[in-house]
């Protein structure tokens, strides 16, 4: 594989903006290949659904301009549609345990939830923060909007509160290998 | 205990990875002929089970029963089989090649596991400027009745099912009631033998403990006609003998 | 924007599985001109960074196969890619025979595979749809977490993949109980 394909790689797995020094330690390079090989990366990409855009010396994949209506549009669809029964676990989960690991939000639901957080993230219901006990992980909770939608001002206000969390914690606890 | 044996909770080996193996073993096809070879050893891994996975003892007895039909045909060649047990019979073999092949195929997808691997973009990245948009489907009530469902289908502490299994008798105390109605009665038919156990686990394993005993010599079988009952002596040559 | 173009702006925005009925709605075409145009879109990609992933009617983007060393090398997750005999079995059984009921998975394996088939549901290895011909039920199949697991862009690409599956369909073709 060519270095301009290592590149597209990199830059599409991370998500973020990188610098082409950090693209040169990545690599093995010299930063002089690596802008040589961002040069062709930007020819190649052209007329293609996504763009290399440049800010300083940092780079990131983006989607074409030309698609700005498009995404807009999509948005718009992804918020007015239901967050379905997949969304009301998972914000349930949130909202009893928060703040809480994804293990256990999985754990509990049985399933993987990694696509429905986003989705929740999304919509503002749920927000992350660093997992003190972890610093590679997140921990989700529920964010004063969706309280007041809700209109609960503080959680154990939740019906059964006591109960549901007593029970959740008791199954809970032991059993997350995570 | 044989050594081999081994049940994990949560991974545990079942009857036909089992069964496989001790065919496996012997370098056997997988037939009839082979089954009926390995049906002894096969249970005697069942007398070993331990007691309290109760479904795991159940799905090792189905089996069983089906390698008890296999052993007896090849005994008693005159047993009467219905259509029902030939097909319970090719089942088996079915499930065992199917098996078979299952694992087989298992272990190139565990060196493919170890191949270079796809990564996608991680989605929360795109998490940049949160619009608040709640649905109205997310209320008070709605909540409640999800978290209590979830609670409910939550697995307990114990993670396998211990209900839905039939008791099942061990066969050792099926040879004792056996070895002791036999010293009553002397001769007696398989049918009087089994006509208080009304469940079908009960009578194989009441038949395999016929078989054992036969095998070991200390009975004497008999089946008179092809669709008779199956006779039952001791051969103890100081009773006297009538049948 | 050509098609190809937008199918690959949206793949790479979302992020996350569409079906190719998910792509008709959101680009107003139908699905046949979709399904023409993600041809396309293999094609193009072929010797770049990305490829097109496809599991079932769903298509996702990722990372060239190629690049799995490079890309792992750069990931500070531990990639915990052990799983027991049971786990590999049952994987073995939803990938060469997928879409498939429990009840095909426990006549198959021999016992009850409830407990194994939550843990890789939670690991997010396989999934759940509910069964056309049984509303009640589930049949569970691959994810793109488990194809990317495996680096194939399809389950086709699986070792053997061929002739394994005609095996398995020969052996229970005469069978009675499935």
């Amino acid at each position: 594989m060519d270095l301009t394909a290592k590149i597209e790689a990199i830059l599409f797995w991370k998500a973020e903006p990188l610098t082409v020094a950090d693209l040169a330690r990545s690599l093995s390079r010299d930063e002089h290949e690596i802008a040589q090989a961002l040069e062709t990366l930007t020819i190649q990409l052209n007329g293609r659904g996504i763009v290399l855009v440049r800010n300083g010396d940092e780079v990131m994949l983006g989607t074409a301009p030309a698609m700005g209506g498009l995404i807009e549009q999509l948005t718009k669809d992804e918020l007015a549609r239901d967050i379905g029964k997949a969304g009301l676990e998972t914000l349930t989960i949130v909202l009893y345990r928060g703040p809480v690991t994804r293990a256990e939000i999985d754990y509990t639901r049985g399933v993987n939830s990694s696509f429905i957080l986003r989705n929740l993230l999304v919509r503002g219901l749920i927000n992350k923060i660093t997992n003190p006990a972890d610093a590679r992980g997140f921990l989700y909770r529920p964010t004063f909007k969706l309280l007041s939608w809700l209109g609960v001002k503080e959680i154990s206000e939740l019906p059964d509160y006591r109960r549901v969390v007593d029970k959740l914690r008791e199954i809970t606890t032991n059993s997350i290998t995570v | 205990m044989p050594e081999t044996f081994a049940v994990r909770v949560g991974e545990f080996e079942g009857p036909l990875d089992l069964l496989l193996k001790l065919v496996e073993e012997r370098e056997l096809q997988i037939n009839k002929i082979s089954l009926a070879t390995v049906a002894d050893s096969f249970l005697e891994y069942l007398k070993e089970l331990p007691r309290p996975t109760m479904e795991i003892l159940g799905n090792f007895v189905v089996i069983a029963s089906t390698l008890i039909l296999i052993k007896s045909i090849s005994l008693l060649p005159t047993l009467p089989v219905t259509s029902e047990e030939e097909e319970q019979i090719g089942d088996l073999e079915r499930r065992l090649k199917l098996y078979q092949l299952i694992r087989e195929t298992s272990s190139f997808v565990r060196e493919a596991l170890a191949t270079p691997l796809i990564f996608y973009r991680d989605p929360r990245q795109r998490v940049v400027n949160p619009i608040f948009s709640p649905t109205p489907e997310i209320t008070l009530p709605a909540l409640h009745l999800v978290i209590e469902q979830l609670v409910r289908n939550l697995p307990k502490t114990e993670i396998l099912p211990t209900t839905s299994v039939k008791r099942l008798i061990s066969i050792e105390s099926v040879i004792a009631d056996l070895t002791r109605r036999m010293e009553s009665v002397l001769s007696m038919s398989f049918k009087d033998f089994v006509k208080d156990k009304s469940d079908k686990i009960s009578v194989i394993v009441s038949f395999l403990a016929l078989l054992e005993l036969f095998k070991q010599g200390l009975v004497s079988v008999t089946q008179p006609g092809h669709f008779s009952d199956i006779k039952i002596e001791t051969r103890d040559s100081n009773t006297p003998r009538y049948g």
